[in-house]
C-alpha cells in the first residue's frame, strides 16, 4: 500500500501538508508560466487595440463557449470526486472521475475541430494567404495558437493523470481515504480550468460588440 | 459549505442512488457550479452589448470573480493554512509586478519614441487618443 | 584616436557631465572598498587567534544602533547618487530643437549615414563642433547600437523603431564608432569613425561631397566588404572568373549553355551561384542569399557594369 | 603562510566508525547511485555534473581569452568566436552558476542543518538531477552539432530570424534545465516549512538555510517566465508564430522585458547561496556569532523580493522610455542597500573574534572584498548617464564577473572546503589549499580589473577583433586568466587526492556550531541516529578568552524558556523514537550524542 507515511515524515498530517504546499507552489509557477503570455497579450492589446479586435472576431466563439462550459463542469465533477474520495466512496469517485475524463476528452475533441476549421480559413500566421489585413492581426493569432496550444497540452497532461489515478483506484492500489492523490490532482485540474477562465474572454469575446 | 455526512458512507452503498440523495450530497458543489455557469453566461452576453471602453473591465472583472469562486470553494483555499494562501498569492503578486513595470515602459513612451507600426496605426485612426 | 591612455578624451558636452558622475561614483566606491578591506585586514591582524586584544562582548544597544545607522546611511547615500544622476536625465525630457538632423541606417555590419543635403557616407560620420546634432536611426535587420565612446553616448537601433540620439560634439578630432549590440558574425567589424570638424571645415567638406551618392562607387565598397574582391580580382588563390568587361558579353557555362551577362545573370550568380557555373571553374562560390539586400545587389551590378576596361580589374 | 596560527584539528580516533556505516557505504554499484533518493548522494551526483559543466565552460573562457590576446582575430574565425562565447555563457549561467550551490551544498546540508532525515520529496530531487542532465546533454549536443551564435541572451530578432545556429535545440535544453531548478526550489521550500526538527524555530535557522530558502523563492517565481520566453523563441523559429517579429509590428524590447524579468533575479539566484555559505564560514573561523542576525535574514529576503523590480537597468539604452528607465534606476539603487548591509555585517562579525586563516576563510574574506567591488560597480550601471556610456562594454563584463566569479565561485569553493570533511569524512591538505585560494584571488583580480578600464575606454562586448590601443589591457587580462585556470585545477587535484590519502576528519574538525556538525561525518543514511533537539540560538560561538556574559551577541535564554523547550522536546522525542526503528549501534549513538558546549576551554 504505497500511500502510508513516507520514511522521512513524522506522520500523515505532515506529509499531506507538505504535498499540498508543494503542489500550490507548483501552481504559482504555472501562473507565472502562463502569465508571461498574458503579459505579451496585454502589451500588444494596448498597442494595437483595433487590429486585435478585427483578429478576435475570426475566432470560433461557439466552440470556445462550449469548451468553457465543459471545463467548468469538469471542475465541478472533480470537486465532487475529491469529496467522495475523502469519504472513501470508491465507486462514486470512479464514476465522477470517469465523467471528468469524458468532459476533458470532449474539450480536446472540440479544440481539435476548432483548430481544423481555423486552418482551413488559413488563420495560421505563418501561412502566405493569411486573410486578415493589418499585419498585427498575425501577432494576435500567433498568441492564440501558443496560448491555446500550451493550455491543451496541460489539459492532456491532466487527463493522463486522471486516467492513471482512475486505474489505480480500480486496482485498489492505495487506500482512498488516507491518500491525497485525488485532491492534489484536483488542485492541478482546477488551475487548468482557471487558466481557461481567463483565456476565453481575452481570445474569443474581444471585438464582438 | 459543510455538507451533512451521508448516512451509509461505507464503500458498498446501495446500488441505485436516488437523484434527490445525490443532489443533497453534492449541494455545495452544484451551487458553485451553477454560479460559475451564470457568470460565464453573463460575460458572454455582455460581450455582445456595445459597452465600448468598458469591455475589458467587465470581462476581466467577471473572469476574476469566477477565478475566486473556483479557488476559494473548489480548491478549498478558504480552509487552507496561511502559508498555502501566501504561496497562491505569491504567483499573482509577482505577475502583477511584471505587468505594471512593463506597462510603465509602454505607456510612458513619448510620441517620438513609440513603435513605427503603432505611430502608423494611430495616424490612421485619429479618434483613438 | 589611438593613443593608449586610461581615460577617454571628453569630446562632447555629454561626456563632461557623465564623467563628473563617473568620477564621483569612483571616489565613493573606492572609499567604501578601502573602508571594508581596511577593516577586514585590521580585524584580521588585531583579533587573530591567540592575540592579547580584549574580547569583551559588545553592548547590545551598540549593535542595534550601528545596524540602523549604516542601513540608513547607505540608503541616503544611494538615493542622493540616484537623484544626481537622474537630474541630468530630466533635462533631456523636453529637448531643445536640433537644427542638424542626420539619418543613420544600421544594417548587418555597416552604418549608412545620410546628411540632410543627401551626402552619403558608409561607416563614417562628419559633424561640426559646437552644434546640437540629432541622429534619426533605423535598423534594417537586427538590433544594432550606435556607440561613440568619446562622446559617452550610445543608443540601440531596434528594427521597427525610429531611435533618436542627441549630442553636441565639442573637441575636433577623429573618434571611434562601435556597434555595441551583438548583431551577428561581423559584429566586431561594424565599426567606423566619427570626424568632428570646425564649422568652416565641415561646410567645405559638405560641398566637396557629390550631391547624390554614386551607385557604382558604393558598389565598389560593397564589392570589397563582401569579399568578392578576394576571389574575383588580382592574383587570388581561388580560381574565379574575372569580371572586367563581363557585362553584356556572352558567358560559356559548364553545362554547355551560353547566356549573356545581364542584370538577372549577375543577380542569380550572387544569390544562387551553384545554378549556372561558368565553364572551366569549380562551384566554390558561397551563396549570399539573406546576406546581401536588393539595394546592395543594385550597387554591385552598377559596379560590375562599370568594369569595362579589362586591364587592371576595374575602375575605382 | 605556514606561521599563521591554525586550529589543531581533532582527528577521528575510532577506526570502525566512518565509511561502512555512512551514506556512502551502503552500496557503491552504479545502479544504487543512479536510482538513489538520498539527498546526500544526489548532492554528490550534482557535484560531479556541475564540475564537468564548470570545466567545459571554463575551457571556452580560456579560448576566448587566448583569442583576445591579439587585436586582429587569428586564433578563431568570427563565427567560431561567437559560438565560443555563447557556449561559455549558456553553460556557465544555466548549468553551473544557477544550480551549483543550491543543489550541491544545499541538497547535502539543508536537511542536516534543520535536523531532518531527507528533503520533502526525495524522488522529485532525483528527477531534478535527471532533468539537469538531459537539459545539459541537449545544450552540449547543440554546441557539438555546430553551436549557437546568439549569445546567452538570445536577443530577437537575431535569435529568431537571422541566426542559423542551433538556437531551438539549445532553447529546449535550457527549458528542461529550468524545470530542474523549479523542482529543486519546490523541494527546498517545502522541506524548510515542514521538516524542521523540534526547537528549530524560524529565527534559529542557520543563515545558509535562509539563503537557500530565499534563493528557492526567486527560482520558483522567475524561472517560469524564462521557460515561456524560450517557448516563444522556439515557436517563432520552428512554426513561424512571430510574437516579436518587427515586420509584423512586434517589439524586440518586449522580449528583453520578459527575458530580463527572469535574468536579473537569476543573478540573485547565483549570489544569495554564496552569501549564506560565507556567513557560515566567517562565523566559524572568527569564533563569533553573526553580527545582526535578524538584519541578515531581512536583507536576504529583501534582495529576493526587490530583485524582481529592477530588471529595466539592462535596457537603459535599448529604446525603453526614459521615465521607465528612471524608475528602474531608482529601484536598482534600493536593491543595493541590503547587499551593503550584509557586507558591513560580515565585517562587523570579525570584530573581537578569534580569526584563523583556513582555506575556506581566505575564500570567504576574498568573497567579501570582491563582492563589495562587484556590488559598487553595480551602482555605476544603475545610474542612467554612466550606464549609457558603459552599457554593453567590458565594464559590464567585469562587473558581473566580479559578482559571479569573484563572489559566487569563491563562496562555492569556501563551502566546498568548509564542508568537505563532513561530506567525505576526509581532510584536505591545508597548506596547498591556502596557496590555491591566494592564487585564485590574485589571478581573478589580474583577469578582471583591467576589464573595468577597457570598459571605460569603450571596448564593446562580444568583439573578437578590437582596435590595437586596447591590447595592453587584454594581454593583462589573458595572463590573469591563465593563473585563474590553474588556480581552479589545483583544488580539484588535492580534493580528489584527499579522498584516498586525506587524514580522517572527526565529526567536527573545525569545532563549528550547527546541527550538521553534531552527526558523524560522513553522516549515516538517515542523518541522525536520534532526532536532534535545538535549544540555543544559532552560531553558538564565543571567542577564547572572553567571559560568557550578557553581551548583545551572547544572548542567553532565561531558565524558564529552556525548561519549557526541554519538556516539549522530551515528549516529541518519545513520539519520534516510537515511530523510528534504526539499527543504532552503540558507537553511532555515543559519537553523535549532542556535544556539551565547552565553557571557556575552547581550542
Amino acid at each position: 500500500m504505497s500511500s502510508t507515511v513516507a520514511g522521512h515524515f513524522h506522520d500523515h498530517r505532515q506529509q499531506s501538508r507538505a504535498n499540498t504546499l508543494g503542489l500550490w507552489i507548483f501552481l504559482a509557477t504555472e501562473v507565472l508560466f502562463f502569465g508571461a503570455l498574458f503579459a505579451a497579450y496585454l502589451i500588444y492589446r494596448v498597442l494595437y487595440p483595433q487590429a486585435f479586435e478585427t483578429a478576435a472576431r475570426e475566432t470560433e466563439i461557439a466552440i470556445g463557449t462550449l469548451n468553457t462550459a465543459l471545463l467548468l463542469t469538469s471542475s465541478a465533477s472533480v470537486a465532487m470526486a475529491v469529496k467522495t474520495a475523502r469519504l472513501g466512496q470508491r465507486r462514486a469517485t470512479m464514476v465522477l472521475l470517469g465523467v471528468t475524463l469524458a468532459l476533458g476528452l470532449g474539450f480536446l475533441a472540440a479544440k481539435g475541430f476548432e483548430y481544423h476549421s481555423d486552418l482551413t480559413k488559413h488563420l495560421w500566421p505563418g501561412s502566405a494567404d493569411f486573410p486578415l489585413d493589418p499585419p498585427q492581426t498575425r501577432i494576435f493569432w500567433a498568441l492564440y495558437w501558443i496560448m491555446t496550444g500550451i493550455h491543451a497540452v496541460h489539459v492532456t497532461a491532466g487527463l493522463g493523470l486522471w486516467a492513471v489515478i482512475l486505474t489505480m483506484i480500480a486496482r485498489r492500489s492505495f487506500p482512498l481515504e488516507s491518500s491525497d492523490k485525488v485532491e492534489i490532482a484536483g488542485l492541478y485540474w482546477h488551475l487548468v480550468d482557471l487558466v481557461w477562465i481567463f483565456l476565453w474572454p481575452i481570445l474569443y469575446l474581444v471585438g464582438r460588440s | 459549505m459543510s455538507a451533512r455526512p451521508h448516512k451509509a458512507a461505507s464503500a458498498a452503498e446501495p446500488r441505485e442512488k436516488t437523484l434527490r440523495a445525490w443532489l443533497r450530497e453534492f449541494r455545495a458543489e452544484l451551487i458553485v457550479w451553477l454560479a460559475l455557469m451564470l457568470l460565464a453566461a453573463a460575460t458572454f452576453v455582455l460581450a455582445y452589448l456595445p459597452l465600448g471602453p468598458f469591455h475589458p473591465l467587465t470581462s476581466m472583472g467577471i473572469a476574476v470573480a469566477k477565478a475566486l469562486v473556483v479557488a476559494l470553494f473548489f480548491m478549498h483555499l478558504k480552509r487552507e493554512s496561511a502559508t498555502i494562501r501566501l504561496a497562491a498569492a505569491a504567483g499573482l503578486v509577482f505577475l502583477g509586478v511584471l505587468f505594471t513595470l512593463t506597462l510603465a515602459d509602454y505607456l510612458s513612451r513619448p510620441p517620438g519614441v513609440e513603435l513605427d507600426a503603432v505611430r502608423a496605426t494611430r495616424a490612421q485612426t485619429p479618434q483613438q487618443p | 584616436m589611438n593613443e593608449p591612455g586610461i581615460w577617454l578624451p571628453q569630446a562632447s558636452s555629454e561626456a563632461a557631465a557623465t564623467d563628473t558622475i563617473l568620477i564621483a561614483l569612483l571616489v565613493v566606491s573606492s572609499a567604501i572598498v578601502l573602508l571594508v578591506a581596511g577593516l577586514i585586514t585590521v580585524f584580521a591582524i588585531r583579533y587573530r587567534k591567540g592575540s592579547p586584544a580584549s574580547r569583551e562582548p559588545l553592548p547590545s544597544i551598540f549593535a542595534r544602533d550601528v545596524e540602523f545607522g549604516w542601513t540608513f546611511a547607505t540608503l541616503g547615500l544611494f538615493i542622493a547618487i540616484f537623484a544626481w544622476a537622474a537630474s541630468q536625465n530630466i533635462t533631456l525630457a523636453h529637448p531643445p530643437a536640433a537644427r542638424m538632423e542626420i539619418h543613420v541606417l544600421a544594417k548587418r555590419w555597416m552604418w549608412k549615414v545620410e546628411h540632410a543635403g543627401g551626402q552619403g557616407e558608409i561607416d563614417e560620420l562628419h559633424v561640426p563642433a559646437g552644434e546640437l546634432v540629432e541622429l534619426i536611426m533605423q535598423s534594417e535587420d537586427v538590433i544594432h547600437s550606435f556607440y561613440v565612446p568619446a562622446f559617452r553616448v550610445k543608443q540601440d537601433v531596434v528594427p521597427g523603431h525610429t531611435e533618436r540620439l542627441r549630442f553636441t560634439p565639442e573637441k575636433p578630432g577623429t573618434y571611434h564608432l562601435f556597434c555595441a549590440e551583438y548583431c551577428g558574425t561581423d559584429h566586431s567589424r561594424m565599426i567606423g569613425r566619427v570626424v568632428v570638424q570646425s564649422p568652416e571645415e565641415f561646410a567645405a567638406w559638405l560641398t566637396r561631397q557629390p550631391q547624390e551618392d554614386d551607385l557604382a562607387k558604393s558598389g565598389r565598397q560593397l564589392f570589397v566588404r563582401f569579399g568578392c574582391a578576394g576571389c574575383h580580382e588580382g592574383q587570388a588563390s581561388v580560381r574565379a572568373p574575372r569580371l572586367s568587361g563581363l557585362f553584356g558579353a556572352p558567358v560559356q557555362l559548364a553545362d554547355g549553355r551560353t547566356v549573356t551577362a545581364d542584370d538577372a545573370y549577375v543577380r542569380d550568380s550572387i544569390l544562387q551561384p551553384k545554378r549556372d557555373i561558368v565553364a572551366g571553374y569549380d562551384p566554390v562560390m558561397p551563396s549570399f542569399a539573406g546576406v546581401v539586400s536588393d539595394g546592395e545587389i543594385a550597387g554591385l551590378t552598377a559596379y560590375i557594369r562599370a568594369l569595362r576596361a579589362p586591364a587592371d580589374g576595374g575602375v575605382y | 603562510m605556514s606561521d599563521i596560527p591554525l586550529r589543531d584539528v581533532r582527528l577521528e580516533t575510532d577506526p570502525h566508525v566512518g565509511f561502512e556505516t555512512s551514506y556512502l557505504g551502503e552500496g557503491f554499484s552504479l545502479w544504487s547511485w543512479l536510482t538513489t533518493t538520498d539527498h546526500k548522494r544526489i548532492a554528490i551526483l550534482y557535484l560531479i555534473s556541475t564540475t564537468i559543466f564548470f570545466f567545459l565552460g571554463g575551457a571556452a573562457a580560456v579560448l576566448i581569452r587566448l583569442e583576445l590576446f591579439t587585436p586582429q582575430g587569428d586564433l578563431l574565425t568570427a563565427e567560431a568566436y561567437n559560438r565560443t562565447f555563447t557556449l561559455h555563457g549558456v553553460i556557465m549561467v544555466w548549468f553551473f552558476l544557477v544550480p551549483v550551490i543550491p543543489t550541491v551544498l544545499g541538497n547535502f546540508l539543508l536537511p542536516l542543518m534543520i535536523g531532518a532525515k531527507d528533503v520533502a520529496f526525495p524522488r522529485l530531487n532525483l528527477f531534478s538531477w535527471y532533468l539537469n542532465i538531459i537539459g545539459g546533454g541537449l545544450a552540449v549536443a547543440a554546441m557539438l552539432a555546430g553551436g549557437v551564435d546568439t549569445g546567452w541572451t538570445f536577443y530577437t530578432p537575431y535569435s529568431t530570424i537571422y541566426s542559423n545556429g542551433h538556437v531551438s535545440l539549445t532553447a529546449i535544453g535550457v527549458f528542461v534545465a529550468g524545470f530542474s531548478t523549479i523542482a529543486t526550489g519546490i523541494n527546498m521550500i517545502v522541506t524548510v516549512h515542514t521538516l524542521r526538527t523540534n526547537g528549530m524555530r524560524w529565527f534559529r535557522l542557520p543563515l545558509f538555510v535562509w539563503a537557500i530558502y530565499a534563493t528557492s523563492l526567486i527560482m520558483l517565481l522567475s524561472t517560469p517566465v524564462l521557460a515561456m520566453v524560450l517557448v516563444l523563441i522556439i515557436a517563432e523559429r520552428l512554426f513561424g508564430l512571430g510574437v516579436f517579429n518587427p515586420d509584423l509590428g512586434g517589439d524586440p524590447i518586449l522580449f528583453q522585458h520578459l527575458f530580463w524579468f527572469y535574468s536579473h533575479p537569476a543573478v540573485y539566484i547565483m549570489i544569495l547561496p554564496g552569501m549564506g555559505v560565507v556567513t557560515e564560514v566567517i562565523t566559524c573561523f572568527a569564533r563569533r556569532r553573526v553580527f545582526g542576525y535578524q538584519f541578515m535574514v531581512y536583507a536576504l529576503l529583501g534582495i529576493a523580493v526587490i530583485g524582481f523590480f529592477v530588471w529595466g537597468h539592462h535596457m537603459f539604452t535599448s529604446g525603453q522610455s526614459m521615465y521607465a528607465s528612471l524608475a528602474f534606476s531608482m529601484l536598482s539603487f534600493l536593491v543595493a542597500v541590503p547587499s551593503a548591509i550584509k557586507v558591513f555585517n560580515w565585517t562587523a562579525t570579525l570584530y573581537r573574534g578569534q580569526i584563523t586563516w583556513e582555506a575556506s576563510m581566505i575564500y570567504a574574506l576574498g568573497f567579501v572584498g570582491l563582492f563589495t567591488m562587484g556590488g559598487l560597480t553595480g551602482l555605476f550601471l544603475a545610474s542612467v548617464p554612466v550606464d549609457i556610456h558603459v552599457h554593453d562594454t567590458y565594464f559590464v563584463v567585469a562587473h558581473f564577473h566580479y559578482i559571479m566569479v569573484g563572489g559566487m565561485v569563491s563562496a562555492f569553493f569556501a563551502g566546498l572546503h568548509f564542508w568537505w570533511p563532513k561530506i567525505t569524512g576526509r581532510l584536505y591538505p591545508e597548506f596547498v589549499a591556502q596557496i590555491a585560494a591566494g592564487m585564485m584571488f590574485a589571478g581573478f583580480n589580474l583577469t578582471f580589473f583591467p576589464q573595468f578600464i577597457l570598459g571605460n575606454l569603450g571596448m564593446p562586448r562580444r568583439y573578437y577583433a578590437y582596435p590595437p590601443e586596447f591590447q595592453v589591457w587584454h594581454v593583462l587580462s589573458s595572463a590573469g586568466a591563465v593563473i585563474l585556470a590553474f588556480a581552479y585545477l589545483l583544488p580539484m587535484a588535492y580534493l580528489l587526492w584527499s579522498l584516498i590519502w586525506g587524514k580522517r576528519a572527526g565529526d567536527n574538525p573545525w569545532d563549528a556550531s550547527g546541527l550538521e556538525w553534531q552527526t558523524r561525518s560522513p553522516p549515516p543514511k538517515h542523518n541522525f541516529v536520534e532526532a536532534p533537539f535545538v535549544s540555543e540560538d544559532v552560531y553558538d560561538y564565543h571567542p577564547e578568552n572572553a567571559p560568557r556574559g550578557s553581551g548583545a551577541d551572547d544572548r542567553r535564554y532565561d531558565d524558564r524558556d529552556i525548561a519549557g523547550e526541554k519538556a516539549d522536546a522530551a515528549e516529541s522525542g518519545r513520539r519520534h523514537r516510537a515511530a523510528e526503528t534504526p539499527p543504532a549501534t552503540a558507537q553511532a549513538r555515543r559519537a553523535s550524542k549532542t556535544r556539551e558546549p565547552s565553557d571557556g576551554e575552547g581550542r
